[in-house]
């Protein structure tokens, strides 16, 4: 079978599809099929990004035999093919976690689970992959939708509530975002990107600055800057926990990237960086100030996500090279950090209604490698040594302070500090308060467990040896921020 | 080896004048105080026979090891002190020389706080409250009265460049003059806070003998107590030469230096003998209005 | 392979390894970490001090170094490491968690090594962290009030860390370079308000290890709530860091331009000294006071290094040895009474001597040094800080370092009285000596008390080397600071201690002889009930005990330092921002109306002010 | 006329968005707020049909005829797109629609206001 990036969007929608069919034929095939995609999946990452990496070229992918600019492409670009296979990879792990999850939800049910988390995925990867405006709309809004429906999963949690403002919300910023893309059609008579970026300079700047706009509210919505994020804390806090691990890893890194791949290739517009900075600023503060406050575990994870988010659009937001490199470095960290925070403290909370931090008081004796790993997570995300996180909060105040943005980092500072407290404190209840709570608690069954434990081993391993991350990054950081090289691959295919 | 010998004589004649010179001054200062309270008061040797008298009782009770070592403290800080004290100007009279070329004033000061910890920790094991009662307060009138008086060691130091005792003695037989007259906010500061150290009325709270039957002391009999006697007298003298060292020209004689010091004395035996006792807080903010402000004002004077 | 990786593998590989060991074989676990340790002294030891490693990680250049400052601060940290753990053998037996403890304990020592090996900024930080987190979860592990103190301590922590950080990037920023070597040579290039903002984010992130105030809050429930054993280590070794990393770099880098800067230091340290002292003379719980004492101490060391001058450094780098010495000492001695009598509340436990006998010389060693009295070592590291205050012309430093010293002779005298002292109540009459693991550590330490008040020669050499490292050149006053048992001042006064130590044993000994052998026979032992009291007899059940408000006159002196307390200032701060978050939280009020109304009306804002400041 | 039309046609959809705004920002009931969200998106694909028109323009089909006259073809494109986002208006809808009534037998209202089991 020849390997291409369309088959990164075509396998899982069509297993999506599929997925009630054989779910007929025989119950465990419906959870066991997503599975199988996923792997395939991250099979053809790593066959592709060894190709493009030791080739050093852009896999462009012509869909229906349309050459760009006028049919619809796919590009598999270092950046690009990194955030598909994160997506994937992370999925698969995921997926691994969310096999015996909840065995009391009847088996209907877990189809339906598994064609909107296939949905999603499909969705996600399809918005970093395409190289066309509106087909990266599409994407977006198929994201949106199974996100919708997944949010509002379990029905005797508030699911429909959290849903229905992330759907309130969420139509506004596809009303947004269409709307840019039709002014922008207007200006430039063109859906491709690399076409769009190509005619950019001739646009008269009052438009442009207006498209732009629109734009930036659009996937700021999705990518939870202040203050277009009311959705998202509930969103996490409803939906169920594996999905909470995509919406940090996936959904709103997907809305980071249209938001970065619209300022820096299509527009190219220096002014908006600053902005971009003092939003991603607010953000964090907003966001990590509330989540010291917060009562309840999930949504603390929620706030320190929005605030992990504000991170990575203050890093774009700087706009240097080596910026660009800490915000790619600090997606991936989020996503995994992130990722596995949600997945134990889905565990720490299982049975829990109000999901409280009462409620995980002394849990470490009695789920002692979930809490470790939740532990371990804690001290990750807040950027302890010797874990990821700390490499990519590192990279970010290097890249501050090389342009002499005192200030950024002093708030960046000031913030940790307050994640710290956090952070700390709940480690703190875990392991060293009397449990008092009488809620039963779940074991974690065994494939959730090597799931939050690949995720621990590449958060330990990244944090002890970054190279082995950052050469991607690296080359994706490249990718992303050299416009004209993406222009001519893309422009250029097919026209031999 | 003769060296040796020679000091060991020479700190033995020198243990022996300090001692007596102390006792006699204890003397004299009950008969002058009983003269100041229309009483005959006792002879002025009786010091001695009371020390005589109690090494020559049996001790037949202690209670620890450390109430066993406390007097031996207190009578090692005070010769030591003694060692490191010179008693006369210049070369002197080699009897005396001592060892006090090998530590200056620092020294000295922590040297002299050496022997009331020491007396202190072998109260400490008494259990007597009242022991340790009147041990708190001495520590703590000892913060008070420390300050105004480093205050002073250290303007003298600053202003002549050298923190030796004979370097000071030095310098006021060479431009023949007395340091207190150099620098007389220091000269003041470091009585007021000698009052304090004397722990002579109005400052005796310590071992106010009505309230705390005589406080650190109050387990002591027999040896111990003559030990501590006789370290008292010791660390009288010691303080008193001390003061005459470095405020008044040092010594060329032992009788320039038995006016020196008796002059010196009739300060704290004179000052407040009529006047009430000051509570321990009392004491401490006293020494740390006046003499304090003496102080800063002599580390002024030395600085410019 | 390369003994530094080696050390550093050996630590933390063994910090892993003891845990799974407490899982799996918890029988062999204490043989195997005093194993490890003293694994770890023998490659420490053994090293060669040429021993350097130049690599390169996630594209920043670092490099490791065996340098002399290492070996001076990192004999506290392996000697002391080796005998805290030895001592917890025995102090933590019965306790439950002793695989995270031991683990906890041992990356704290990694740690510690690594931030001496460090000759570059990020490996620096990077084990700083390590060993805040690690110490952190110690902290946390046992006592009472546990929220509170482990909430201060991380939050200080977090603070001094983050400080350190922004110090470090904008050097970075300005230099282009991590490496201690190369920022030596060009951090003159950076502006001067530059470098006073990096002065002052160092004196914040290394002020709070070594417990500056207004830095100290978290450090008297911090020590006194750890596990003793750790606390011997967290007073004497890890606090050191702050002070390791203010002579390595603040110091050494920034403040040489900038004398101020030393001179702030130097006077908050001193007000640190001072006020630490009095609220350690007025604490009843020996813990307490303890860890006091030790932020006073640390004010020391801290003055001794911002003096500046040559004699002022060397006094604070001893000085700074020497804590470790008495004070790991003291907090074991204080960890066998806990043990032993199950408190160290001053108020209730008395009269232990004849109990534990060993204890109290152990105690009795290390408080004597502590006080500064000749002629222990604490004296050596006294008498050049003053000197050195002296001949530097810091007159009031002198008196405020001199008001401190005389103050502590009242908690001195007080934890001794307090434990060891006074009546010997029935309640503690069952009480035994400490085992020997906990003893040997004790006494082993005292010895070493004891040996460098004559013979500071041993210590000062390491120190003498070490400082080229902290950018002094002994070579370049070319004044002779010390012989094994004589110490100079600038103006060329001395004191020779071997006269000091000889004067004081001889007459000791003379009059020790005179008063024991005199009617030896006739002299028995009577208990402590059996006092003078105005004639009244005391009856066994009388509580003669006095230990209620022991200081109470002193206090009600001082009353007027100690009204106000900064912990107090903090904890307003606290409330109030935590009133200002949760109005912040408000924002979020959950009608997801609101949150469209926040879109459109962001989007307006976006496009009325894109026309003003952005340009179209 | 053609401008008329142009204008009208602009006109319509612009008054259309700001109608279905209205509703989704001001009504406080969950169905008139979906509603309103629906307005907005015909506004919108009027919009991009607005857009595409041109006045005596023919169907965007390449036939002999009209391949001399490619300026007058209506443009494709924004017709293709609308067809695409009406049906993921729909389908955004029908969510929003089977949200509401899970949400009306949750809490037996329709009014957001009263909807606030998350919040801070």
């Amino acid at each position: 079978m020849v390997i291409s990036p369309v088959q990164y969007i075509a396998i899982p929608l069509m297993a999506a599809f599929l997925i009630p069919l054989f779910g007929k034929l025989n119950k465990d095939l419906a959870r066991i099929i997503p599975g199988l995609v996923l792997l395939y999946l991250s099979y053809i990452s790593v066959v592709l990004m060894n190709q493009i990496i030791s080739s050093n070229t852009i896999i462009v992918e012509i869909i229906a035999g349309w050459r760009p600019p006028w049919g619809i492409n796919l590009v598999f670009s270092p950046l690009t093919g990194f955030l598909a296979s994160m997506f994937s990879m992370l999925g698969f792990v995921i997926w691994m976690y969310t096999y015996n999850f909840k065995p009391e939800v009847d088996n209907a049910q877990k189809q339906k689970f598994y064609v909107l988390f296939m949905m999603l995925i499909t969705g996600a990867t399809g918005i970093v992959l395409t190289g066309d405006i509106f087909n990266l709309f599409v994407f977006l809004e198929i994201t949106a939708i199974s996100a919708y429906s997944l949010t509002a999963f379990y029905r005797e949690r508030d699911g429909a509530e959290a849903a229905f403002k992330y759907l309130l919300i969420g139509s506004f910023s596809s009303t947004l975002i269409l709307l840019a893309i039709l002014l922008l059609y207007t200006q430039v008579g063109t859906l491709n990107m690399a076409e769009i970026a190509l005619k950019m300079p001739g646009v008269d700047p009052f438009m442009k600055g207006v498209i732009l706009i629109l734009f930036f509210v659009g996937f700021g919505i999705e990518s939870e800057l202040f203050p277009l994020n009311g959705w998202s804390p509930d969103v996490y806090t409803q939906a169920p926990g594996p999905i909470g691990a995509i919406f940090a890893g996936m959904v709103v890194k997907a809305g980071i990237y249209g938001l970065v791949r619209v300022v820096f290739t299509l527009f190219d517009v220096k002014e908006i960086l600053p902005l971009l900075v003092i939003i991603g600023m607010i953000t964090m503060a907003v966001a990590e100030v509330i989540a010291l406050r917060q009562g309840k575990l999930k949504r603390m994870l929620a706030y320190s996500s929005i605030g992990q988010m504000g991170l990575v659009a203050v890093a774009f937001g700087i706009g240097t090279h080596d910026s660009v490199f800490a915000a790619i470095f600090l997606m991936f960290n989020h996503a995994i950090i992130k990722g596995m925070l949600f997945l134990s403290g889905t565990y720490l909370v299982y049975n829990s209604t109000e999901k409280t931090l009462d409620d995980v008081d002394g849990i470490g004796k009695h789920l002692p490698f979930t809490s470790f790993l939740f532990a371990l997570g804690a001290l990750a995300i807040v950027g302890m040594p010797p874990f990821a996180g700390f490499w990519s909060k590192l990279y970010l105040l290097m890249a501050a302070a090389d342009v002499r943005l005192m200030t950024v980092i002093a708030i960046i500072l000031v913030v940790s500090v307050i994640e710290i407290v956090y952070y700390f404190r709940v480690i703190h209840r875990i392991y060293f308060r009397e449990r008092i709570s009488t809620i039963e608690l779940k074991i974690p069954s065994f494939n959730a467990k090597l799931a939050m434990f690949i995720l621990a081993i590449i958060i330990v391993a990244v944090g002890v040896y970054p190279d082995l991350i950052s050469g991607f990054i690296e080359r994706a950081t490249t990718d992303l921020l050299d416009k004209q090289s993406y222009i001519q691959s893309v422009l250029s295919v097919g026209l031999k | 080896m003769n060296t040796i010998l020679f000091q060991l004589f020479g700190a033995l004649a020198t243990i022996l004048l300090a001692f007596t010179v102390g006792m006699f001054y204890g003397g004299i200062r009950r008969k002058i105080i009983a003269r100041i309270q229309n009483r005959v008061g006792p002879p002025i040797y009786q010091n001695f026979l009371d020390v005589i008298k109690l090494y020559s009782k049996e001790t037949s009770i202690h209670h620890g090891a450390m109430q066993h070592m406390g007097p031996v403290f207190a009578i090692t800080a005070s010769i030591t002190s003694l060692m490191f004290v010179p008693v006369l100007n210049g070369e002197g009279w080699f009897w005396f020389k001592n060892l006090n070329f090998s530590g200056d004033l620092i020294f000295l000061v922590y040297m002299m706080v050496f022997g009331s910890l020491g007396m202190a920790l072998g109260a400490g094991q008494t259990g007597n409250p009242n022991s340790a009662i009147g041990v708190t307060r001495g520590l703590s009138q000892m913060v008070g009265y420390e300050i105004p008086f480093v205050m002073s060691m250290v303007a003298l130091m600053a202003q002549f460049h050298t923190t030796s005792i004979t370097g000071l003695m030095n310098i006021q037989v060479q431009e023949n003059t007395w340091l207190m007259f150099s620098n007389p906010f220091a000269f003041i500061a470091a009585v007021l806070a000698m009052l304090g150290m004397f722990h002579y009325s109005p400052f005796d709270i310590v071992h106010a003998p009505a309230e705390v039957a005589s406080g650190p002391v109050s387990e002591f009999g027999g040896k111990y107590l003559g030990l501590m006697m006789s370290s008292g007298s010791i660390f009288a003298f010691v303080k008193l030469t001390l003061f005459v060292n470095i405020f008044m020209g040092g010594a060329a004689n032992l009788i320039e230096l038995v006016i020196k010091t008796f002059a010196l004395y009739l300060i704290p035996v004179l000052y407040g003998v009529t006047s009430p006792r000051y509570r321990t807080e009392q004491a401490i903010t006293y020494f740390w209005k006046w003499p304090l402000f003496f102080g800063v004002i002599a580390i002024l004077w030395a600085s410019f | 392979m390369n003994s530094l990786i080696l050390l550093l593998i050996l630590v933390f590989g063994g910090a892993l390894f003891s845990y799974l060991l407490n899982k799996f074989l918890p029988i062999l676990r204490d043989g195997f970490v005093v194993l490890l340790m003293l694994l770890v002294n023998y490659v420490f030891f053994t090293m060669d001090s040429s021993t350097q490693i130049d690599f390169e990680m996630g594209g920043i250049h670092l490099q490791w170094a065996f340098t002399s400052a290492a070996f001076l601060f990192g004999i506290i940290v392996s000697i002391l490491g080796l005998l805290s753990i030895i001592y917890s053998t025995a102090y933590m037996k019965g306790k439950d968690r002793l695989g995270y403890f031991y683990m906890n304990f041992l990356f704290s020592i990694g740690s510690m090594l690594g931030i001496l090996m460090s000759r570059d900024l990020i490996s620096l930080f990077f084990f700083w962290e390590i060993m805040t987190w690690s110490s952190y979860f110690i902290v946390i592990y046992s006592g009472k009030d546990v929220d509170k103190r482990g909430l201060k301590y991380i939050v200080f922590s977090a603070i001094g860390a983050y400080s350190m950080l922004m110090a470090i990037v904008i050097i970075y920023g300005f230099t282009g370079s991590f490496l201690l070597t190369d920022i030596f040579d060009s951090i003159f290039a950076i502006k001067a308000s530059y470098q006073l903002a990096i002065a002052i984010l160092l004196m914040i992130g290394f002020g709070v290890k070594s417990a500056l105030m207004p830095l100290h809050v978290w450090a008297p429930g911090a020590y006194s709530g750890s596990p003793m054993s750790f606390t011997a280590l967290f007073s004497g070794a890890l606090s050191k860091m702050g002070v390791f990393g203010f002579a390595l770099v603040l110091f050494n880098l920034v403040s040489n331009q900038n004398w101020l800067v030393n001179e702030v230091i130097a006077w908050l340290a001193a007000i640190t000294a001072v006020l630490a002292t009095f609220y350690a003379v007025i604490q009843s719980d020996a813990k307490k006071l303890l860890a006091y004492s030790s932020i006073a101490q640390l004010g020391y060391i801290v003055i001794g290094l911002a003096s500046g001058t040559y004699l002022g450094v060397m006094a604070g780098l001893f000085l700074a040895v020497l804590h470790a010495v008495f004070k790991g000492t003291l907090f074991m001695a204080v960890g066998a009474v806990e043990r032993q009598a199950g408190t160290t509340d001053m108020t209730k436990v008395s009269g232990l001597i004849r109990k534990m006998p060993w204890t109290f010389t152990a105690s009795l060693i290390s408080i004597i040094a502590l006080a500064g009295i000749p002629p222990l070592g604490g004296f050596v590291g006294k008498w050049m800080l003053y000197e050195a205050l002296i001949t530097s012309d810091h007159y009031y430093l002198v008196i405020m370092v001199f008001l401190s010293s005389t103050a502590a002779f009242l908690y001195s005298y007080r934890i001794l009285f307090g434990l060891f002292l006074g009546q010997e109540e029935p309640e503690f009459a069952h009480v035994k000596e400490a085992p020997l693991p906990m003893l040997i550590p004790m006494l082993l330490l005292s010895g070493i008390s004891v040996l460098s008040g004559t013979f500071p020669g041993f210590i000062l050499e390491p120190i003498q080397d070490a400082m080229v490292v902290f950018g002094f050149d002994s070579r370049i006053p070319n004044i002779e600071w010390w012989q094994l048992t004589v110490l100079f001042n600038s103006w060329g006064d001395k004191v020779v201690l071997q006269n000091v130590m000889i004067a004081i044993m001889g007459v000791f000994l003379i009059a020790l002889a005179f008063i024991t052998i005199k009617g030896y026979r006739k002299q028995r032992y009577v208990t402590t009930k059996d006092i003078s009291s105005s004639g009244e007899i005391i009856q066994p059940e009388d509580n003669m005990t006095f230990q209620i408000d022991f200081y109470k006159p002193f206090e009600r002196a001082i009353w007027p330092l100690l009204k106000r307390r900064i912990d107090d200032y903090y904890t307003d701060l606290g409330n109030g921002l935590e009133a200002l978050f949760d109005l912040v939280r408000r924002i979020y009020n959950g009608n997801g109306q609101f949150y469209a109304i926040y879109v459109m009306a962001f989007l307006a804002l976006l496009l009325i002010a894109g026309t003003k400041y952005f340009g179209f | 006329m053609n401008e008329f039309l142009t204008i009208s046609f602009y006109g319509t959809a612009i008054v259309l968005m700001l109608i279905g705004l209205y509703a989704a920002l001001a009504k406080k009931n969950l169905l008139k707020i979906v509603i309103g969200l629906s307005i907005i998106d015909s506004g919108l694909h009027l919009l991009f049909v607005a857009v595409g028109f041109i006045s005596n323009g023919t169907a965007p089909i390449f036939s002999p005829e009209v391949l001399e006259s490619a300026q007058q073809m209506v443009d494709p494109v924004p017709q293709a797109l609308v067809l695409t986002a009406i049906v993921i208006g729909f389908a955004t809808t029908a969510v929003a629609l089977a949200l509401v009534i899970r949400l009306y037998k949750h809490h037996n209202t329709a009014a957001i206001d009263e909807i606030k089991n998350l919040k801070w």
